[in-house]
């Protein structure tokens, strides 16, 4: 085992991809010589060369358009939208086209590509840099959704997006990118769809994604060590293929669940997450599911607003409480 | 048309092999005699979602086509059943899938705006305005990459050329140097309103070929021979390495923009003007004054109408698709689980 | 009172609006002197001229671009996507600009606006022209979101959502454009942010929105008259600003609650608005909220497939009946 | 610079007024300090978020402001600090917005990359490359319909000309003949790509000026007097109901993109001969040979040191704002509530 940052467990994937299969191909803004603007694809320029690893000009429909011709036609790409605010400029291409075309060609045409994207907050750059949209991903029919949280699942997860058949948008969280942590040597795949059990608990159950997942795991030592509240902390990994299963066995042995989403309030996963959970197991429910989001606003610049707004610890802890306190809605 | 004019198209079409002009004159007619017959199916009320007919523009899917290889890729709008069928895909398939048919190309889930038929390089048909256009590019991006030798060829109307994709694609391509063709089918209009209304330029693509290092070629889309000589020029370029090319073929739609409209913000002139240069008509009278007999031509109509007939019946005789079909083929494996 | 088709009814507020206040302006593609591509902008370039109603270029970032530029500079643009499905070609508009840049200049710009378009399915347009995607716009912090079922809602609303001073996304749904009733005669206002209930029942109460209205009061006459079920329907009319407390209140009153939304199933507004429901009211919950959706697919073309994927009144009655009936997950 | 150009240069900058050409110095000064002071505050750690200077493209921003009217719209990127200080924000807000205080110009909601002060006619920051493009031709629509003749000002990048809003927007802005000027800052980078790598054409703005039917610009952007008089020219035209224009500045930044940059992609020897035509320096120099005295700029150059340290003392006493601003002024009722 080795220690790694997840920025550059990100380009040890993309990096033992292009190495095991040469239609792999890397490209976005700034992703070539530079290394990428975070530093997620440095090295790769100078192992395989400005064939694989390409610059393009800022144009993100032509990068997605491009991917998305490129992955018809035999090739598997791995294209960059520096942020995933950015997103919103080319979501025609990840909603109308990615998405569909393998349905609307009754299945004639594959597009096997991943779109990587820098997504969420902690950097204080503001309403357009510091987004969490994997929720607009997952409402998006013929779209698989990653949000890896530790090092080894950026690697792990990301190689099994880019050799996954069907189109990918992996969400790396821009404020996980220097965490180190241990990471497999050696070819290293994890498969999608898998939630992962981070900590048992019998209280309760909470549900968690990237970089909320960490601070789900605090807010669940402090629970257990100041409140005697002993908590169960899922990481959901993708939100498709989602690992419904584990997310229903583990939310019935607690009955109480609560997620933690960074995205902004209204149709979150949360609430797919939590309407799945009450559709399907209503009976074991001993209470609401309770969501803990960002609130339904833009994100602020100024550190202390960001920080008031996406979801800490200490609001984790205080949300649960209250949730588990509270009998005013029963 | 000007004396010397004339002598260079006579030429021009002498200087392409026999079979070629027949089969151009062959594919307009096809397309020709399909798209009235798609018309036809609406009025029975067989064709139920939208269709957008390409009756007029019948030479530029013919001289594109003829200049292609079979493995070339190309991508069309949701007027894109004249390409579809002028790369060699059955009428029957076209036709099943504008009336949702099981034999359909894409068993009724695309529908007339999305025929698709990889097995004839024709990667999709695109509904979304310019949004093929980077999809084309990243196509020719394979090729070059794959070293193939494959040329993708993106089809579009003159109001695409407004849109931001048509900007970012034509960079893209220029800079990467890609084998693309890409064929602006100017028809004056975009829907109801005239093109020039809402662009800056008098050509909408060719004046905006320099913003790309490309050079500037309007070519006269009604007519065969020009269009197959301007294809195949801009195909070998690419097939060389030479990059991509900008093609603005002038051409007319004969009917309105889609099923629903009557088009009657066209002058009547406008209209008639265009139809004394009916692709089709002037094709077929420069290939009898060539020397083409009456005889050949009008037995390759018999057998255009013959196949069309038949496509037809069959179509009408295909069982609509199983409903099951509606959850398939969201993913690879086929399926649509989005859960365990 | 006048019978207005809702396409009329488009029409005829505008006029009004447009009447009454000289900043109202009108513009997107073919909205001119074509009248619209679905002849909801009929009259108005005859009546207000090329001055306050114009066709555009195909140029959907330039048309709300330039929408959200007059809105900040003393207009009240009302700007046509021709459909819903568009937005993805300038979402970047809706999503990062238009409906965040009142909060980011801390209210120094407003951006009084009306995105109006063409919504939802039953056309056999095919997956890139019948998609709804009302649950897009929910999920971001910012816009207000209004969809009508009726033609009197159609006008009073949109009068409403021209008056409002902050951006709205207005969903005109494809299939209802026909449809005539009765509309009150002069001036007509609908408050944003009403729920209405259309019908009381005390067995359960089903929740829809556009399209889904009139499919789930024809479901609750089936299911009265053949089931001997009793169902409440309530029409949400706007998602943002919600009427929670109706929706609370209808939903706490029979305790079996069905949301019938058209958007495909994940992150859809039914589960948002469940997650509201079993959050604040779960005691008064006698089972779970059951999501009635299109199913988490593309849109496929041809009628039998659409006709089988839309939440049809046949379904709707099959899928009450079925959640009433299991007692499975309780 | 060749003699003649020399001379014209000199006839130029005596044709504008010398109160205007103080005013083009104390602009450049004021930004040129308060840009270094802002890198010394991210130093100090009391800048947290990213940060995009603009030393070196002074000029521009001089040039422009003091061409407009006071009632005109400006529309900048990220880097902006330049052009909201020219327009005439106080410095105090500026950095106070920097820093995330109450005192900023939108106590910190926005940050750096969003500055924005309607009162001053800086109509916002945009952080989305592009996307303010066709924003400033809606101002510009407005300002027509209402008859008000002010006119809209866009700044961009080199590297903006590559997406599709900035084609939209031109088309639009020539078709409707709206009263707004587009104007390029090449830098020669876009973030750490050279713009030549990714761009079609030699002027990434200028040579695709024709495809809007608008006339090929590229002017000297760190020479003050030559930006004034282009954009004086260019907001005449404007009002006048000549519609749009677009202007490409050849200029340099002397810092690296963002705060995070090194620039160690750029050749030292790039850096070095843009450094020898520092704009600052250029203009102090002419308006010294053109017989201003020391002394008068001297006094420029210090009062606008004390204006910015007074500045930035106030910033540093001023208070981090009320963690309940994060959650107004969503709506224009000033709250954010999506529910009742
Ligand atoms: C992005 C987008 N905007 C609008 C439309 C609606 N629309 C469909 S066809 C069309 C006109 C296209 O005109 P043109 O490009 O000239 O092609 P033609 O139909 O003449 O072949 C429009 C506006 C669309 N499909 N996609
Ligand atoms: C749509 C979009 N894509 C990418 C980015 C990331 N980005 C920020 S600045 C920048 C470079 C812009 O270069 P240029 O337009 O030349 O402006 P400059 O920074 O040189 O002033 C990029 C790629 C962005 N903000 N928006
Ligand atoms: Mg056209
Ligand atoms: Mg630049």
């Amino acid at each position: 085992m080795a220690q790694l940052s997840y920025r550059d467990a990100v380009a040890a994937a993309i990096a033992q991809e292009m190495r095991r299969d040469e239609r792999v191909v890397l490209f976005g803004e700034d992703t070539a010589a530079a290394g990428g603007v975070f530093k997620t694809t440095v090295g790769l320029f100078e192992e395989f060369g400005p064939r694989r690893v390409k610059d393009t000009p800022i144009s993100e429909l032509a990068i997605l358009g491009a991917a998305m011709g490129a992955a018809m036609t035999g090739l598997r790409p791995v294209a960059e939208i520096m942020f995933s605010d950015f997103l919103a400029c080319c979501w025609d291409y990840v909603a109308n086209e990615i998405a569909k075309t393998r349905y609307m060609s009754d299945g004639q045409i594959s597009i096997p590509l991943v779109i990587r994207t820098a997504n969420g907050a902690g950097s204080r750059f503001g309403a357009q840099h510091s987004q969490s949209v994997e929720n607009w991903a997952m409402a998006i029919p013929g779209l698989k959704v990653v949000a890896p949280s530790t090092p080894a699942d950026a690697k792990g997860l990301l190689a099994a997006a880019i050799r996954d058949p069907d189109p990918v948008v992996f969400f790396e969280h821009k404020s996980l990118l220097a965490n180190k942590a241990e990471v497999p040597e050696g070819e290293h795949v994890e498969p999608l769809g898998k939630a992962k059990v981070l900590r048992e608990g019998k209280d309760i159950t909470v549900i968690a994604l990237a970089a909320m997942v960490p601070r789900a795991l605090k807010a669940a030592e402090t629970l257990a060590a100041e409140h005697g509240i002993s908590a169960t902390v899922m990481d959901l990994r993708s939100l498709v293929p989602l690992d419904a299963k584990t997310l229903l066995a583990e939310s019935a042995r607690t009955g109480r669940v609560f997620t933690v989403e960074e995205n902004p309030r209204l149709c979150g996963w949360g609430a797919e997450i939590a309407s799945v959970i009450q559709e399907e197991i209503f009976g074991a429910l001993k209470g609401p599911i309770v969501r803990i989001t960002t609130p339904h606003v833009p994100l602020p610049a100024a550190d202390q607003l960001e920080d008031a707004v996406v979801p800490s610890v200490a609001r984790i802890v205080a949300e649960v409480r209250r949730g588990l306190d509270s009998r005013r809605a029963a | 048309m000007s004396v010397t004019q004339k002598a260079h198209s006579a030429q021009r079409n002498q200087e392409i092999p026999e079979a070629t002009r027949l089969r151009l004159f062959k594919l307009q007619v096809e397309i020709r005699y399909c798209e009235k017959r798609a018309y036809d199916l609406f009025l029975q009320n067989l064709v139920k979602g939208t269709s957008h007919l390409a009756l007029g523009q019948e030479a530029v899917a013919a001289g594109f086509a003829a200049a292609m290889n079979p493995d070339d890729y190309t991508f069309c709008t949701y007027r894109g059943h004249h390409h579809t069928l002028a790369r060699g895909a059955p009428m029957l398939s076209v036709l099943g899938e504008l009336m949702g048919r099981q034999c359909g190309l894409m068993k009724g889930k695309g529908g007339s705006m999305h025929l698709t038929s990889v097995a004839h390089g024709v990667m999709g048909s695109y509904a979304i305005v310019g949004a093929h256009l980077p999809i084309a590019a990243g196509a020719a991006w394979s090729a070059q990459y794959r070293g193939t030798k494959q040329v993708a060829c993106a089809f579009f109307g003159d109001g695409a050329t407004n849109i931001g994709a048509f900007h970012e694609a034509l960079n893209l391509a220029a800079v990467w140097k890609l084998p693309v063709v890409f064929c602006c089918e100017n028809n004056m209009y975009m829907e109801y309103t005239p093109i020039s209304a809402v662009t800056a330029v008098k050509h909408p693509a060719a004046d905006r070929a320099a913003s790309y290092g490309l050079e500037r070629q309007v070519i006269d889309g009604n007519d065969a021979d020009v269009v197959y000589s301007a294809a195949r020029d801009a195909f070998a370029k690419a097939r060389s390495g030479g990059g991509p090319s900008l093609i603005e073929c002038l051409t007319y739609r004969h009917s309105g923009h889609s099923r629903a409209d009557p088009a009657k913000y066209r002058p009547k002139e406008e209209l008639e003007e265009w139809l004394k240069r009916d692709p089709v008509t002037l094709y077929r009278n420069r290939l009898l004054a060539s020397g083409v007999a009456e005889g050949t031509l009008a037995k390759i109509e018999s057998e255009a109408m013959t196949k069309l007939d038949q496509a037809t019946e069959a179509a009408k005789a295909s069982p609509t698709p199983s409903l099951e079909s509606a959850m398939s083929d969201v993913w690879a494996d086929g399926g649509n689980a989005w859960r365990n």
